[in-house]
């Protein structure tokens, strides 16, 4: 079936069992995000360390290509430094924004590769940004105040 | 001539095609917009290719052919409104009609019917679409008027119980919608004019959801403005209806100026045209309104009565076959005295994003979201619903392909 | 390819029909509105047969095609102006676009780039169409900006001679014509942008009259604003564009308020989606967007340059043509350096509507009066003019045709 | 020629030669006409004495249509009782507005009869209505004033 291309197994896995979905009371940065066109909602907060991400957590609604998104990237990204971090955002962006035609690096994007198919659905690269733009929202506020202690 | 939606279908040549790799389509997406007749999508063309220039602006035969048609299809508007010629005003959707009637509300200077001042009441109600709240909002803070609404109960109907404490003395607008384009719920309008008209209110109807659905007379509903879009009706995109009583019409200041609206214009001043001319300034959307007269034409051989009943008779079946589904639950009413057809619904865990991406990997096209009314998925207490919304080609068939692509979705996302 | 109009014209099913009663179409009226290809009339009906749904609002194949197609329109209109894409509004015409940047600069709170307050002024000229001119006078009146204006020569120029007493330090915005849709007359406008950003104003551009017809680059002109209409760019009717620097949209409030323009919406307040999607609430105008992409692709194939070339080349032969007839004078520059192809002229005694209506017994369409230019046509001391106006499918026979045309008509009222 | 239907003789005629146009000094009412989508104009000015119609003088710019229309008109309507005028003006305005539809009664509109042709021409029964509605427009001040005297 075509939508397999889509619901990749990993993707309805972390959507079943998401991972850091559990919103940390600590935190350097806290961004709450939303999805005009359908009201999905997520709340994310961030903690970086000597320039290495230390942790996210997030809580939220959304579909299962959303959550399975933020649930990955938190997998991703927790214990990355904030460039190479930042570096992998870039290549998943590219991927989402590729309407299928790259394949991605599966070395750099590891479950993040699942989402490839998302990006033949025009209509679903917003969802499964969500977090990520969350993240990168989080990210900038974080090193903000990072400058100001 | 008995209704035969299999029949209806062979007008639409969208049926034709199929869906991800060779699905059939079942269009169940009429609520955002309808699918439009090859008489329609000809009108347009044959307008180009034969009849194409600017009307109202020239001596020489293409200029008066364009006239005409214009003019002929405004008056097919008015008669399928139960309306006068002249108090049909074109603009590009029922979203511009309803700003108009914002903005020209909000210049109209004291002394005009429409003028508001601070402390004046404009109401809407808590299942508005976006695009019969946020002008109004818009107004309020403009004009300080106060913005104040029907809410909504918890079955999906207006709350009128405190109708006297919401439509008030103090209240100079009343904003409404006919059917809401989430619960399917058609309004109590009669009981709601009376009571806007007795404090000597003007209301205005957001009929988008049910002039192309059922028959509708602005004169036996007795409002006093009606917006509703072409493109929902089975006609081209890019054109919408703005209906006002003629003696408000007159009244009511312009909203877009231009050329052709004008009577007298200096470098420091303009003076305008009568209505609808002083509303229309432009080169209008003529191949479109051409297309929208034909359109309505179309509805009303067919019959307004007929697809009311059908859509009924659709709307019934659906709801007692998605009833019948575990952890399927309606938003709105189950009654069908209290609606038409658009139903929505959640499912359990599964979120209408995935649901609609399921069901559209099988040719089924439904809406998920908020369908911009979010105060009123809010005030449901949902994030987002799935919305399966009928119209004239629709069959049973449909409905039946709907209820088993929801028991799918359920076993694919279990 | 060389350019040749009667292979153009083949294009253009509109030129197979007759004129009252056999004669051969000489359409000279594209100012007002323009022909349309059979491309472009394909488009609109094609995205309604295979592709139409709601764009932006659905998660099913059609609604992402819908979604597609509207979106590479959008793309496809910002290289034709070298703009990016998300400086691209659609708008039903430019009237529209000229007043949604009316509106929305006079919405414009204290702090915000485009606020006026009193005393503020806004600049525009005689030659304006009344779209850049009545928007301008209700501004002023809404805000108590003063209204400032460049003055027509006899010879239908702007008069620049004063250019730094009308744009002062305290004029905010400039709006003004790239070409006059009376005179022909294009605009000097490197003086008038460095003058108009020198003071720190806006310069807003109506080039209705210019984007069909020559190369425009928002880049190269340094200006802040555009707009054009589709229906005169061998478009659909109902589509127009609103070009604006990314900057400048992101801070200009939106004006039409209602669905898939929001952040987010609650019953009192709502928060704005970036641009382009603040200025664009409701289903849009999608077949007639999808139709001007179309015919934009069809003229960049042409050749922007070559349709200018040939513009001028039948515009210098009519002006040469008609100023063989007695009496016939020219409204408007003669020099072809100054000028685009729109050519007014007067005839004696002969009033343009009998002039007009002679023409069109032959065939031959043309406009008469004011042409939305009231200020202008007083200022030019006529009561109206005769205005015969060229595009890429004229020919030079259709000059001759006019001319003719012109000469029997003074014979049949003498 | 087609055209000969809507330029007929009588037309032309009153067009090259126009009657009463000369502004009479003395008059019960004045109106200043304007039709907006050409800019022709009109100033007419009406005597009425008992109810019949003594004087009906005018000025303007406008097309032969415009101009030989409010001729006749003149010479049609002076000496009427008012409520004769305004017959003939309804009669007059019907026949415009058939669409060539209705012949015109000869008898009643006399010259004006040779308007008929107009009625083909959509865009151009408001060039052969500006007088008449010029007139309609006087004849309700000069009787308004006539009731305050
Ligand atoms: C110079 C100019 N500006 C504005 C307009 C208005 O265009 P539209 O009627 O398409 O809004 C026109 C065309 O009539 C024009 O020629
Ligand atoms: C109830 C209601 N009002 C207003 C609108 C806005 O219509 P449009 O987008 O055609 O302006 C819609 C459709 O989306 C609607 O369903």
């Amino acid at each position: 079936m075509q939508l397999d291309n889509l619901y990749q197994e990993v993707i309805l896995d972390h959507y079943k069992h998401p991972q850091n979905k559990k919103l940390s009371p600590v935190f350097d940065a806290q961004v709450h995000h939303v999805n005009p066109s359908c009201g999905d909602e997520i709340d994310l907060n961030l903690t970086i360390n000597d320039g290495v991400i230390s942790n996210i957590s997030w809580d939220g609604v959304g579909c299962s290509i959303s959550q399975a998104s933020v649930s990955i990237l938190t997998e991703l990204l927790i214990g990355k430094k904030i460039a190479d971090a930042y570096s992998i955002l870039d290549q998943f962006v590219a991927l989402m924004q590729s309407k299928g035609a790259v394949p991605g690096d599966e070395y750099v994007l590891e479950d993040a590769i699942a989402l490839a198919g998302v990006s033949k659905y025009p209509a679903r690269i917003k969802c499964a940004l969500l977090g990520w733009m969350a993240f990168k929202d989080a990210s900038v506020q974080a090193q903000a105040k990072s400058k100001l202690d | 001539m008995t209704f035969d939606p299999l029949v209806i279908r062979k007008d639409f040549p969208i049926f034709d095609r199929k869906i991800r790799d060779g699905k059939r389509l079942v269009y169940l997406d009429s609520g955002a917009t309808s699918q439009k007749p090859s008489v329609v999508i000809d009108a347009e063309s044959n307008f180009y290719r034969n009849h194409n220039a600017a009307a109202h602006r020239g001596a020489h035969q293409l200029a008066e052919e364009a006239t005409e048609a214009l003019e002929s299809a405004r008056s097919v508007v008015a008669d399928f409104l139960g309306g006068a010629t002249d108090e049909i005003v074109f603009t590009k959707h029922s979203t511009e009609a309803l700003n108009l009637l914002a903005y020209s509300i909000g210049d109209s200077p004291a002394g005009n019917v429409f003028h508001l001042k601070a402390g004046d009441e404009v109401v809407v109600s808590e299942m508005e679409h976006h695009a019969n709240l946020i002008p109004w909002q818009q107004l309020a803070k403009r004009t300080g008027a106060v913005l104040k609404w029907f809410e909504v109960t918890p079955d999906g109907r207006l709350d009128l119980s405190d109708i006297e404490s919401v439509i008030t003395s103090r209240t100079k607008i009343v904003a409404l919608t006919h059917q809401s384009n989430v619960l399917g719920t058609i309004n109590p309008l009669a009981e709601l004019v009376k009571r806007t008209h007795d404090v000597g209110a003007i209301f205005i109807l957001d009929a988008c959801q049910s002039v192309p659905h059922m028959p509708v007379s602005v004169a036996a509903l007795d409002i006093d403005f009606l917006v509703f879009s072409g493109h929902k009706s089975v006609g081209p995109t890019g054109v919408g209806v703005l209906w006002g009583r003629a003696s408000l019409l007159a009244e009511l200041p312009p909203f877009l100026f231009g050329g052709s609206m004008i009577e007298n214009v200096t470098m420091l001043d303009a003076t305008w045209a009568p209505a609808p001319r002083k509303f229309e300034p432009g080169v209008p959307n003529m191949a479109q309104i051409v297309g929208l007269g034909v359109a309505l034409n179309y509805l009303t051989k067919i019959g307004m009565q007929e697809i009311h009943n059908h859509e009924n008779t659709i709307t019934k079946y659906a709801i007692s076959k998605l009833r019948e589904i575990e952890k399927l639950k309606i938003i709105g009413p189950t009654d069908m005295k209290l609606r038409g057809g658009a139903v929505s619904f959640t499912l359990g865990e599964i979120h209408p994003h995935d649901l609609g991406q399921f069901l559209d990997n099988s040719g089924i096209a439904v809406r998920t979201g908020h369908h911009c009314a979010w105060p009123l998925t809010r005030k449901m207490g949902v994030a987002a619903t799935t919305r399966a919304s009928f119209y004239l080609y629709n069959t049973l068939e449909d409905i039946d392909d709907l209820a088993d692509g929801v028991r799918d979705a359920q076993k694919y996302f279990a």
